[in-house]
C-alpha cells in the first residue's frame, strides 16, 4: 500500500467548481489566504457563488477580486475589516451579506467537518445576533442553535503539502485553514512547497489528507502574499 | 485459518478500490490488507488518530507509543499522520471514510447490524463501532456465516441491540457473498464447495438466488 | 497622545496581574504592555491564533504569515504557541481568558457594552468582539470619557446594538477610573486636574463619589 | 513579559485534588495514559471519584489501581476493552459505568473546552444508546442532544512540555489529550521531558499553555509506559 496522490493543475481543479457553489476561504488578513486559487477563481469568472471567510480581505487582493467582479451572490462573514469596497457593496444592495461572530464560524465550520448537525451556545444571546435563530431550552437555560456549516468546495492555503494532502501552516497564517479543510466535499489546496511523502513528520501534519481532495503547488507566490505596508 | 475464511479474506479485499479511505475492524477485516499489492493506493483509517497505518510489527521492533484501535504495535508509511480522537471520528462522520469492513453477531434483511453488546453476557462498550456503522459511505460485514453454536447470523431482523439501522450494504462469510437490497438478501456468488441447499439452511431469512451461473470464490 | 490618555494607559496597566492570560483590544489597549517590566509573566493572547505575543515589528523585519488580530506584524516569544481559529475562542470561550481591555462607544450603569455598530455608519462586524465581551473572566473598558463631539459614552442605558450585556466591571478614561457596582457606576479615581463636577458633567449617568479623599492618577 | 511558569511537584499537585472530584484521564489503551498522576493519586486514596476515559486501561496498570481501590464513583467511557477486572466491577454494581460513542465522547469533552452547551448529533439516534436523551427537531431531522462535559481536573500526559504548559504528543499517545487539556478547570500535566520556554517552536505546539495550570516532570518512566506482550 502506499498513500494515493492528489497533486493537480492549477486550471483543471479551479474550472471544477461550479456557478452557484457555496465556498469556503481560508485566511485571516493576509495570512492563509489561498491568493492564487482565488486569482484564478476570479479569471475563470464563476458566478453566484457563496463565500464564506473571516474577511472580506483588503481592497485589490483575494475575494476583492470576486466582489468586484459580481461574483458573489453573499458572503458570511466576522467583519469587512479593512474593505472599502465590501462595505460599500453591502450598503448599495449588490452584496449580501451575512456577520457571524468570529469564534461561532469557527465552530460553525468546524462542526461541519465533524459531521454534527449544530452547536449550542450562548454566543449572542440577548443580542441583535440572536434574531432569527432557533432557541432550544438546555437545564433550563436557553441556548443558540448554530447549525453546522459545510461547503461545496474548501479553498486552502497550506504552507508545506505533500501529495496525499497532509498539511503544514505558517505562524497565524494557520486561523480558519485546517477547519475549512474539514467542511468541504471538495477540499483544494494551494501549497508553497509541495514535498515528496515521508517529507512531513507524522507529528507534523496539522490536516490529514484524508480530509483533501485536491493538491495544486503554487509555482511562484504573487505579491498579495507579501507584507503589506499600510 | 481455514480455507473458506481464507479465500473470504481474500474476496473481500476487493472491497477496496484505488484511492479510498478505509477503516478495518479488528480481526479479520485487517487481514485484506495482505491481498492488496504493495504499490496500491489506499488510505487506512485507525480511531485512535492515525491515517496510512503501516505493518504491524513484533514488539521488540515496536514503537510504545503507536498502536492501532485494537491494541496492535503498527508501524507508519511516508505519509502518515497522527491526529486526535476528535479529528478521527470528524473523518468518520464527515463522509471522508469510503468504506468500513466491521465484524457481526447479526445482520438483518434490512441492512441492521448488531456487533457491539450480547446483553447478560458481553458487554463491554461500542467504542468506535457505532460511528463506523452509522456514517462509513459504505459499510461492509466480514463474519463467519453461522455462529459457533451453529447459528444464522444473517436474520430476518435482528435480536440484540443494534449498531445501526440499515447500513450494511454487502456481507462476505466464509459460504458465500450476500448484497442487502431494498427486497432483503441476494446471494451474489459462493464459497468453492457450498451449494445453495446448505447455504438456505445456514440462513435465518430468504434469500434472493440468481436464476443465472453463481460465481465461486 | 495626551498626558491624560498616557496616564489612563499607565493606570490601566496595572489592571494586569501575574500570570494572567490576557486579550488587549485594537488601539489604546494594546499600548499597557508598554507598562510592564520586561519580566512581567503575562500571556498574551490573539485572536487569529497566537498566545504570546511579542514586540511589534517594522514592515523590513516582518514575517508576512505572523499578524496579530489588528493586523499588526508582531513577533513570537520563547513559549510563543500558533493554534486555529476554533481553538483560540475556545480559550476565549472556556474561561481561561482571565482579561481583556476593549474599547467602547457606550457602556452602561449595568454593564452593558456597546463597541461594534452604529447602524447607517458603522457596521463592519463584530469579528470577534462578541466573544470576548461576553466570556472573558473580567471585562474592562478603556475609551476617552466622551466621544469626539463631547457626548458622554458612560449612560444610563445604552442606545446602540449591544456587544455584550452586563459584563463590564470597569472602565479606564481620560477623566477617571470607574468600577460598575450593583449600584451604577463609582467613582474610584480621578485624573489629576480633574473635578467631580467636570466628571459629573461628562457622565451621562448617575455617579456615586466616594466620601473619603479620591486618589488621583 | 516573559510567559509564566507552571512547572511544579507530583504530590502537591495531586494533593489539590478533593474528593468527589470529575476526572478526565488521557490516554486510548496504553499511550497517552497519564501513569505517573494515577499511581500518585492511587496512592494519595482520593475517594469517590468520577473518571471520564476512553478505555478502563488493563487489569494492573492505571485507572485500573483506581477502580481496585474503590475510589471510582462512576466511570464514563467508550468501551471497557481489555479490563476483566472493570467489567467485573460493572457487572457486580461496584462500579456505575455511563457508556458513550467514542467520537462522540471525543466531541462532548471538546464542546466542554470550547465553552459550548452541547452538540446536536444524529449519532445513536435510533439504538439504546439514544435512550433518555434530549432530542431537538433541526430542519424536521430529530438529533440527540450531547451535552458538553467539563471537569474538576483533566490529567494529561505529554511527550515535551514547558514550563508555561506548551505540549507535544507522541503519534498515537495524543487521542484525547489535546481535547481533555481544554476542559477542566484543573489541568494538570505529566511531560516526558520538560524543555525550557522556547524549546517547543510555536507551531509544533499541540496544546498552547494557556489551557494548562500544573507541569510535572516523570522523573523516571515506569514499567507500564512500555511495550505491553500479551
Amino acid at each position: 500500500m502506499k498513500l494515493p496522490d492528489k497533486s493537480t493543475e492549477l486550471h483543471d481543479v479551479i474550472a471544477a467548481i461550479p456557478n452557484g457553489a457555496t465556498v469556503l476561504v481560508g485566511g485571516f488578513g493576509v495570512p492563509g489566504t489561498p491568493f492564487t486559487l482565488l486569482n484564478e477563481l476570479a479569471r475563470q469568472g464563476q458566478r453566484d457563488l457563496v463565500l464564506v471567510k473571516n474577511d472580506a480581505n483588503e481592497a485589490g487582493m483575494g475575494i476583492d477580486h470576486l466582489i468586484k467582479n459580481g461574483q458573489v451572490r453573499k458572503l458570511i462573514v466576522t467583519h469587512l475589516g479593512l474593505n472599502a469596497n465590501a462595505i460599500a457593496a453591502m450598503n448599495s444592495g449588490d452584496l449580501e451579506v451575512e456577520f457571524c461572530a468570529q469564534g461561532i464560524l469557527a465552530e460553525r465550520i468546524r462542526a461541519g467537518g465533524a459531521g454534527l448537525g449544530a452547536i449550542l451556545t450562548d454566543i449572542g444571546i440577548e443580542t441583535e445576533l440572536a434574531n432569527g435563530k432557533q432557541v432550544v431550552e438546555m437545564n433550563g437555560r436557553a441556548m443558540l442553535v448554530e447549525p453546522a456549516l459545510r461547503a461545496d468546495v474548501a479553498l486552502i492555503h497550506a504552507a508545506i503539502a505533500d501529495p496525499f494532502g497532509n498539511l503544514a501552516y505558517a505562524a497565524t497564517a494557520r486561523n480558519f485553514n485546517p477547519l475549512m479543510a474539514m467542511a468541504a466535499a471538495r477540499v483544494i489546496v494551494e501549497a508553497e512547497a509541495l514535498v515528496p511523502l515521508g517529507g512531513l513528520a507524522p507529528d507534523a501534519v496539522e490536516t490529514t489528507g484524508a480530509f483533501v481532495d485536491h493538491v495544486v503547488e503554487i509555482k511562484e507566490l504573487s505579491q498579495e502574499y507579501g507584507i503589506v505596508r499600510r | 485459518m481455514s480455507d473458506a475464511r481464507s479465500r473470504m479474506v481474500a474476496r473481500a479485499a476487493q472491497e477496496i478500490a484505488p484511492g479510498m479511505v478505509v477503516n478495518l475492524g479488528i480481526g479479520l477485516p485487517t487481514q485484506v490488507v495482505n491481498h492488496l499489492p504493495a504499490d496500491f493506493p489506499v488510505c487506512l483509517h485507525s480511531e485512535n488518530g492515525l491515517t496510512g497505518i503501516g505493518a504491524m510489527l513484533p514488539y521488540d521492533e515496536a514503537d510504545r507509543n503507536l498502536i492501532d484501535a485494537g491494541g496492535a504495535y503498527v508501524s507508519t508509511i511516508p505519509g502518515s499522520a497522527f491526529f486526535d480522537s476528535a479529528v478521527s471520528f470528524a473523518l468518520v462522520r464527515s463522509g471522508r471514510l469510503d468504506l468500513t469492513l466491521l465484524g457481526a453477531f447479526e445482520v438483518a434483511r434490512n441492512g441492521d447490524l448488531a456487533n457491539w453488546k450480547i446483553p447478560g453476557k458481553f458487554s463491554p462498550g461500542a467504542g468506535g463501532a457505532i460511528e463506523l456503522a452509522q456514517k462509513a459511505r459504505r459499510v461492509v460485514v466480514m463474519t463467519t456465516h453461522c455462529d459457533r453454536k451453529g447459528n444464522p447470523k444473517l436474520l430476518d431482523a435482528c435480536t440484540l441491540p443494534l449498531t445501526a439501522r440499515g447500513r450494511v450494504a454487502r456481507i462476505y462469510t466464509d459460504m458465500a457473498v450476500v448484497d442487502v437490497t431494498p427486497n432483503g438478501f441476494a446471494l451474489r456468488e459462493l464459497a468453492t464447495g457450498v451449494s445453495v441447499a446448505e447455504l438456505r439452511a445456514a440462513t435465518g431469512a430468504s434469500i434472493t438466488i440468481p436464476q443465472s451461473d453463481i460465481p465461486t470464490f
